[in-house]
């Protein structure tokens, strides 16, 4: 296997999912958001897959089948029952528009590329290219999470964030625990998932309930 | 020997104050009258109403306590001592030294003092009017004054009146402007000290703009007495003051011998005389002002003797 | 020597227990008070031997492996501090023996007397700190002692006001101080006084000091415009302690001040002295003013505070400002003044105070136009009172006038000063200085005055009863005090001298050799002054007239209504009030210091409704400063408090905004 | 050295336990008691472990930083318990807890204490991170324990911005190790403490920097530093008041240890930013805005909890300083800040279950109503305020001398922030401790010994600090470096 395929293999997956998370800031309908995110965890469980068999890394296998099966299957499907099943807005709720939206997501991604771009070189090309593209992806997740009113994106975007955490974490040759941590994180995302269907959030991520909760925020004004 | 001696003529100064003091209210009185035309009573007429007031009954009030009848002598026994400190005949008295000339202000702030505090003790609202009226008065006066005494001092380089007086009588003294504001000033302080004409009326009753006498309107007989006494010495230590400071010519020196003793006390008398001349002269001759213009009179006073301090400062390092 | 005060320090802070103790051990005041009297008598003991030995000799120091780790807490008497304890403990002991008498009128004693020991322990301990780290802690436990002392009476909320802006204040001026510490020890931590003082600040350094000096320990001691708090917590204090606040513990502030710009700091720069002169004249006259307009008795009494500390900076300005001239004698001069003004601030402050405090026993009234006629029901407190009243209007022959006239020969002697600012500057200051202490005496007629002369103005007062003889016994001595003060003032210009020695590197001449114990600054040639002559001579004026005329004239006396023009009134609300004794000279400078605003509502012809007059009267420094800042703050903190009821999603953009701030600066720092 | 390695898993080895066994306990004085006891043991052993130092392994390591912590966790973990006691019993008898929860209560106590000690204890970045999270999630159940609606909500807001703090941290651990694999080669060693603070001279300084950022970011929102505060205050306000005092004293300590460790290895690395500025900016806005902040709260356990903000800004600001004498300052003002204000929640749990309200205006005159309880408060309020002679003003006065003779600036402003702070708190405090009572007030059954003990320690530290305390400090001063 020649190195220059490994290199660009990744690398176009890499570039995927930040082209996913882009499609993802671009979505408007709630189902398909999450259709999208499938496909932004399938990228992710790709790319894990052919990191293990860069590095040949057995055990991130299992990253890539939890990834696959986790956030890519469970979730989506899960959160789609949610949306049926409390009678959540279809409509996204944007703070900004989403063309603002996606202008601010390139120049996050021109700074992610800034500030790796000082990485010297001769580290490992891999690596550094991969790490670009997961900070890319980290910040869109997390103007995901804030750009959108409705809690279903928002968890879509905290996982997207979460996605670019593995990206980096399996780009990193050798990285130990890399496993647990994901599976660390697939349970917090199930315990998000489980609170909004438990606590009911409709809209936001704000209230735990409608109604009554709007007024109280800490202190009552 | 020589201390029995000096401290006989420090007693003759003592004495001669307080008897030459009745004597000058009496002259400025007789003065005025005859420049507004009158006849006028006799000069020696204060001795005899100080006389007969010791003799009178003092009527008190019920609530009258044990300050308002110690407060008189208080008055009289401060204004009196600061009166003698101050060289009439002769400079270098062997006291002369105990007390400078901002203690003798001082002491002129305490006899005030007290007597304000007399003039409150019975809680009429003529007393409160006179004790609130003569302290406002006094709160720029004594400012003034001490300005003045400073613009002296620092020509002097001494507050010790002897010295001041030595000096200048001295060839160093020249003419200063420094030194015609400060006596313009003392004047100025004098009058509204000793509650004359235009700052107070001391010939008015029943007057709503009267300060001084307000305030001793509950005095009688004795207490009265030692009051209108001290007023009197008052009078006397203000034109000694002057004098001595602006004309010390003819001032015996310490231990000089009675002979130019009694040469002093003759040009001193002289001096009260023209004082007194003048005094009568200024008072007739113009009007009673507003209680509230009085501030403003005595600011011309508490000014011209900063200016006068201020350009001494000046014109010393020039 | 330190081992018996720090054990008598010590005692002090035990003693707070009878606070907690008190209910369950009987005679827990007289044991609190007792114990102090006898802690602080030790102590005072302790500065005068000190102060009396320290003409050659090495200061006595100590330290302790307590505090500041690699540092211990250092203790040391020299002259100035062995003065400031006579001073301190003075006061202290006077407290204390007044508060056997006082304390059994509290309401809730256990809040006293737990921190009146502290306040006196944390006093002595700032006097005896030889390092910056100890110098603070003391500083600090001082304030934080007065402060719950302030507190004490809790339920009233404007004490409760009142501690909480001194405590504020207080706490603005030890970060004043820390931070000039700071400075002078520089980054490597070189705390101990001792290191400061061998490393002397460059000029730049030492003016920032400076500045904080006057800040932290000017705010302490009231100078204008930081006294806004003094006026509130000296009078909610309970009295004695409203005493020590006032007449000892801004001494304890001057102290502070004293050893920064005197000793700390090395020589000083010429225009230091004129910033504290100035600051000195506006401070006297701004506080006298004050004074004057208040009805509060005791609020009256604090704000005279901040006029007489005025003087004292005077006095310092004075010396700082020889003394960059290098005239060393002239600027003994201006510091023996100012410190010895200290002291007879200190006798006659307490002194006032514990008789405002007898009035408050005694009627229940602070407010001056309620009382009235009380010399007939309380003579002994009033003579005192008066006393004290004659000495603070600086009247000769007592203590207030040595001090005054020794600035005044001070200022004197300012055409050797070679500076043209300071020219201006000195005469203007004296002329501030004339105002204020003749205004002092108006402030002080008006006092003694409405409180204890004319005719009761309440049933409170009419029904008046004299203080205990713990109370009038410690008055009593505070009063003699101050007639031997101003009486043989030599001998406490004397105990001076190793201070100004210490100080300024020169001092008056002995005193108490020349004749008729004669007070001469400088040479009798330019100056003297006797206070026991004057006394003397006024006595035989007063006595013999009096005994003259009683024997050959008349003694008779004949007691009637009284007089009053013919139009005497029963009613004793038509005596002049205090309201009215203040009102000419709040007619001169009314407008102009205090914002006053007079409103008269005259009913119409026919209308019964009475008339009613109100005078509308500010203190600038809360007009122009205080109220802006809090208003300022309140401000911020409102808008602020918008961020406690944001949304998460918002939260997450604050964090996201952070995140992408500081990776924009990595990204640039390349 | 076994032993001392015994030791070392006992840390761990005993809160899990007693977790897995309070999870089945029933009854309330049994668990609070073995609650109790395990929170002791822990302390004795944390203690032994000063004695006996176990060697460094590839997953634990105890040295001269973290020792000091431990044993100060282990202290206010065993006070706590015993304040929790009696400050549970309270509740189980108003009813606002079940029996239920009380096991879940106790045991998810236990099992804080194990991620704390696990957290400070590691000598692994991967698994120090593992702890903290792991520490995170257990105080979010805490804190929604009441289940109210404002407990869920405090609890959601902690979950959410929690989780992306720990997101953020990750990426920096990642980018940590990616900094240290080009040196010290792939797998464990990488991630080592030991390892990595020897190595970091030779570290990619641009990779550090970067993750730099993301750790501060990451583990700041655990400090609770602004902008990233914002679950603060609720989580506090709204949990079990032990839970407030365990956050405050000690979650937020943990964080910052987090962040100083590799404040640490920027420092080692010559080409990296200097990370001092950072910390100090985040340091000085975070106390400036919780000074403000504090003026405007009408809950009390709200407004301690912003003045935690404000002690951690001041931490941060003295770590960020750097050198021997802020270092010192800055670890002094660690230990008596856990000390002070745990004590002052202690006495704010016992005080809005007397007066039956945590709400400020309701509460006054309590050194009338509550001398004991009263006058604690205020004790504590003075020794947060940094009021002689308690160990704060020490710190404070490390802090603020030092610093303005190198940055006057900034110790001004942060001087400005501190006195700010200092008004608002006492304006409280005379409301809340002076005046006329007002109001229900019920007699409490409370131990105050935790209390006092603290207020005690944090006194004693103000006037004496013991010399192997000191040493230990100045080791650890000299440690962190500029």
């Amino acid at each position: 296997m020649t190195r220059g395929l490994a290199f660009d293999v990744s690398h176009l997956l890499a570039g995927g999912m930040v082209l996913a998370s882009f499609m993802l800031l671009y979505q408007d309908r709630v189902f398909s958001l999450l259709r999208v995110f499938a496909l932004h965890a399938l990228v992710l469980a790709l790319s894990v897959a052919w990191q293990a068999n860069v590095q040949a890394a057995p055990h991130l296998y299992l990253t890539a089948v939890i990834a696959l099966a986790f956030k890519a299957i469970v979730i989506p499907v899960a959160l789609h029952r949610i949306v049926v099943r409390l009678g959540i807005h279809r409509q996204l709720e944007t703070v900004v528009g989403v063309g603002p939206t996606i202008m601010f997501g390139m120049g996050l991604v021109a700074l992610s590329i800034a500030v790796i771009l000082p990485v010297l070189p001769d580290a490992d090309p891999l690596a550094r290219e991969d790490l670009a593209f997961a900070l890319s992806v980290v910040l869109l997740g997390l103007l995901m999470m804030i750009s959108r009113r409705n809690a279903v994106s928002q968890v879509i975007g905290f996982m997207s964030l979460e996605n670019g955490l593995v990206l980096a974490a399996t780009g990193a040759k050798g990285m130990p625990l890399v496993v647990e941590i994901s599976v660390a994180f697939s349970i917090l995302i199930a315990f998000i998932v489980i609170g909004i269907f438990l606590f009911r959030i409709r809209e936001r991520f704000d209230t735990v309930d409608v109604g009554a909760m709007d007024s109280f925020r800490g202190e009552r004004r | 020997m020589a201390l029995i001696l000096n401290l006989i003529v420090q007693g003759a100064q003592m004495a001669l104050v307080l008897l030459l003091a009745p004597l000058l209210t009496g002259v400025v009185r007789l003065m005025k009258a005859r420049l507004m035309g009158r006849r006028g009573p006799s000069p020696l007429q204060p001795y005899r109403d100080l006389l007969r007031l010791t003799r009178k009954e003092a009527v008190l009030a019920e609530n009258a306590s044990w300050l308002f009848r110690t407060a008189p002598y208080l008055v009289f026994a401060m204004i009196w001592v600061a009166a003698s400190l101050i060289p009439t005949f002769a400079t270098g008295l062997i006291f002369s030294w105990s007390a400078d000339l901002i203690a003798i202000v001082a002491l002129l702030g305490s006899a005030r003092f007290f007597l304000a505090l007399a003039g409150m003790d019975i809680g009429t609202s003529f007393g409160g009017i006179g004790s609130s009226r003569e302290m406002m008065i006094a709160s720029l006066a004594e400012p003034a004054m001490l300005m003045i005494v400073f613009t002296v001092s620092l020509v002097a380089g001494s507050t010790q009146l002897s010295t001041v007086a030595a000096f200048m009588q001295g060839p160093d003294v020249g003419l200063r402007v420094s030194l015609a504001l400060a006596l313009i000033g003392l004047v100025i302080v004098a009058i509204a000290e000793n509650a004359r004409i235009p700052v107070d009326n001391p010939a008015t009753h029943l007057e709503l703009t009267m300060v001084h006498e307000a305030m001793v309107l509950e005095y009688s007989g004795r207490h009265l007495a030692m009051i209108e006494a001290a007023s009197a010495l008052k009078l006397l230590l203000y034109v000694s003051l002057i004098a001595c400071l602006f004309a010390p010519f003819g001032m015996a020196t310490a231990a000089a011998g009675p002979v130019a003793y009694a040469a002093g006390a003759l040009a001193y008398g002289g001096k009260l005389l023209g004082g007194g001349l003048l005094l009568a002269l200024f008072e007739t001759s113009i009007a009673k002002m507003r209680v509230f213009r009085v501030p403003e009179f005595l600011g011309v006073a508490l000014m011209l003797g900063l200016l006068g301090l201020v350009l001494l400062f000046v014109t010393r390092s020039l | 020597m330190l081992i018996v005060a720090a054990l008598a320090i010590l005692c002090l802070i035990l003693l707070g227990l009878c606070g907690p103790l008190h209910g369950r051990l009987g005679h827990a005041t007289s044991i609190a008070y007792a114990g102090a009297a006898g802690a602080t008598a030790v102590l005072l003991l302790m500065g005068l031997a000190a102060l009396i030995g320290a003409a050659g000799a090495a200061p006595v120091t100590a330290s302790l492996s307590v505090g500041l780790p690699w540092l211990g807490a250092h203790f040391r008497i020299d002259a100035l501090s062995a003065y400031f304890m006579v001073v301190v403990n003075l006061g202290g002991l006077a407290a204390s023996i007044y508060g056997i008498g006082y304390g059994e009128h509290e309401r809730q004693p256990g809040r006293v007397l737990a921190f009146f020991p502290a306040f006196l322990a944390g006093m002595n301990m700032v006097l005896l700190a030889d390092d910056a780290f100890a110098f603070l802690l003391s500083w600090e436990f001082m304030s934080l002692s007065s402060w719950l002392l302030v507190v004490a009476n809790h339920r009233q909320p404007d004490n409760l006001h009142a501690g909480y802006v001194y405590l504020v204040m207080a706490s603005m001026g030890t970060f004043a101080l820390l931070l000039g510490f700071g400075l002078l020890a520089g980054p490597e931590g070189g705390y101990a006084f001792e290191t400061i003082r061998a490393a002397a600040p460059g000029s730049g350094r030492a003016a920032i000091v400076l500045a904080l000096a006057l800040l932290g320990a000017g705010s302490k001691a009231g100078i204008v415009p930081l006294h806004a708090w003094l006026p509130l917590a000296h009078p909610a204090a309970p009295s004695h302690v409203s005493a020590l606040m006032s007449g000892v513990m801004t001494k304890v502030a001057v102290y502070g001040f004293v050893r920064i710009a005197f000793d700390l700091l090395g020589p000083p720069d010429w225009w230091w002295g004129l910033v504290v002169l100035v600051l000195g004249g506006i401070t006297a006259v701004m506080g006298v003013l004050y004074a004057l307009m208040q009805h509060d008795l005791k609020r009256l009494l604090a704000y005279h505070t901040v006029e007489n500390i005025g003087i004292i900076y005077i006095g310092l300005g004075l010396a700082l400002a020889f003394q960059a001239q290098g005239h060393a004698g002239v600027a003994a001069l201006g510091l023996a003044a100012g410190l010895l003004h200290v002291l007879n601030h200190s006798l006659f402050k307490s002194l006032l105070f514990f008789g405002s405090g007898a009035v408050l026993v005694a009627t229940g009234e602070r407010d001056m136009e309620r009382l009235g006629g009380l010399i007939h029901r309380m003579p002994a407190t009033a003579l005192y009172f008066l006393v004290g009243c004659a000495a603070i209007s600086a009247l000769p022959p007592l203590n207030g006038f040595v001090s005054e006239w020794m600035t005044f020969q001070a200022i004197l002697l300012s055409p050797q000063l070679p500076d043209w600012t300071l020219r201006f500057a000195v005469p203007a200051v004296g002329a501030i200085l004339a105002l204020s202490a003749a205004l002092a005496a108006t402030c002080f007629v008006k006092a003694f005055g409405i409180v204890f002369l004319g005719r009761p103005r309440s049933l409170e007062a009419a029904a008046a009863r004299e203080a205990d003889r713990w109370q009038l016994g410690s008055m009593g001595a505070l009063a003699a005090l101050c007639v031997v003060v101003g009486v043989v003032p030599g001998l406490f210009v004397d105990l001076l001298g190793p201070v100004t020695q210490l100080l300024v590197g020169d001092r008056l001449g002995p005193q108490l050799g020349l004749p008729w114990l004669t007070l001469v600054p400088v040479a009798e040639a330019r100056s003297s002054y006797n206070g026991l002559l004057l006394l003397l001579f006024i006595a035989f004026s007063t006595v013999a007239p009096a005994l003259l005329i009683h024997r050959y004239a008349t003694r008779a006396t004949r007691r009637g209504a009284l007089w009053d023009c013919g139009t005497p009134t029963s009613d004793p609300a038509a005596q002049y009030s205090a309201g009215s004794f203040a009102q000419p000279i709040r007619r001169v400078f009314g407008a102009m210091v205090f914002h006053a605003r007079e409103h008269v509502d005259m009913p119409q012809p026919g209308e019964t409704r009475a008339a009613r007059f109100h005078v509308d009267l500010r203190d600038l420094a809360w007009d122009f400063f205080y109220d802006p800042v809090a208003r300022g703050v309140s401000a911020v903190a409102g808008r602020m408090n918008h961020l406690q009821f944001l949304t998460i999603r918002r939260y997450l953009t604050l964090v996201f905004g952070a995140l992408v701030l500081l990776l924009m600066v990595l990204a640039v720092w390349h | 050295m076994i032993f001392a390695d015994l030791i070392q898993i006992g840390l761990l080895a005993v809160p899990a336990l007693a977790a897995s066994v309070l999870a089945l306990l029933p009854g309330y004085l049994v668990t609070a008691r073995l609650n109790m006891g395990a929170a002791a043991v822990t302390l004795t052993l944390a203690l032994l472990l000063t004695v006996a130092r176990p060697v460094p392994g590839l997953y634990l390591l105890v040295d001269d930083l973290n020792i000091v912590l431990i044993v100060l966790t282990t202290f206010v973990g065993f006070t706590t318990s015993a304040f929790s006691a009696s400050y549970i019993a309270h509740e189980l008898e108003i009813g606002r807890l079940t029996p239920a929860y009380l096991r879940f209560y106790h045991a998810m106590y236990q099992v804080l204490m194990f991620a704390m000690n696990l957290a400070l204890l590691a000598n692994n970045i991967g698994l120090m991170w593992v702890a903290i999270e792991l520490a995170t999630l257990t105080t979010v159940l805490m804190v929604g324990i009441y289940r109210t609606h404002e407990a869920l909500e405090a609890a959601w807001k902690y979950f959410i911005l929690g989780s992306v703090g720990i997101a953020l941290a990750l990426f920096g651990t990642i980018l940590v190790y990616m900094a240290a694999r080009p040196i010290m080669g792939q797998g464990l060693d990488a991630m080592a403490w030991t390892g990595l603070l020897s190595a970091a001279s030779g570290f990619d300084p641009a990779l550090l920097n970067l993750a730099f950022v993301f750790l501060l970011l990451g583990y700041g929102t655990k400090v609770g530093l602004a902008p990233l505060h914002a679950w603060l205050p609720d989580a506090h306000a709204e949990g079990p008041t032990p839970i407030s005092a365990v956050l405050s004293g000690l979650l937020l300590n943990v964080a910052l240890y987090a962040v100083l460790r590799f404040k640490m290895l920027l420092t080692a690395n010559a080409g990296a930013l200097a990370p001092g500025p950072l910390m100090v900016t985040m340091g000085l806005v975070s106390a400036m805005f919780a000074s403000f902040m504090l003026y405007r709260r009408r809950d009390i356990k709200r407004m301690f909890a912003y003045s935690s903000i404000e002690h951690m800004g001041i931490i941060t600001f003295a770590f960020g300083m750097g050198g021997p004498l802020a270092n010192f300052a800055g670890l002094l003002h660690m230990a008596m800040h856990s000390l002070t204000k745990s004590a002052i929640f202690f006495a704010v749990g016992h005080v809005s279950q007397a007066k039956g309200t945590q709400k400020i205006a309701d509460i006054s005159g309590l050194t009338e109503s509550h001398p004991v309880l009263g006058w604690g408060l205020v004790l504590g309020v003075v020794a947060i305020a940094g009021m002689p002679p308690l160990g704060i003003f020490m710190s404070e006065f490390l802090v603020v001398s030092s610093s303005f003779a190198r940055q006057p600036l900034l110790a001004i402003i942060l001087v400005l922030a501190l006195l700010i702070g200092f008004g608002a708190l006492f304006l409280r405090l005379h409301g809340v401790a002076f005046g006329q009572p007002v109001g229900k007030s019920e007699p409490v059954k409370a131990s105050y010994v935790p209390m006092f003990a603290h207020l005690g320690l944090v006194a004693a530290a103000g006037v004496y600090l013991p010399g192997v305390v000191v040493a230990w400090f100045r080791n650890v001063a000299e440690l962190l470096g500029g």
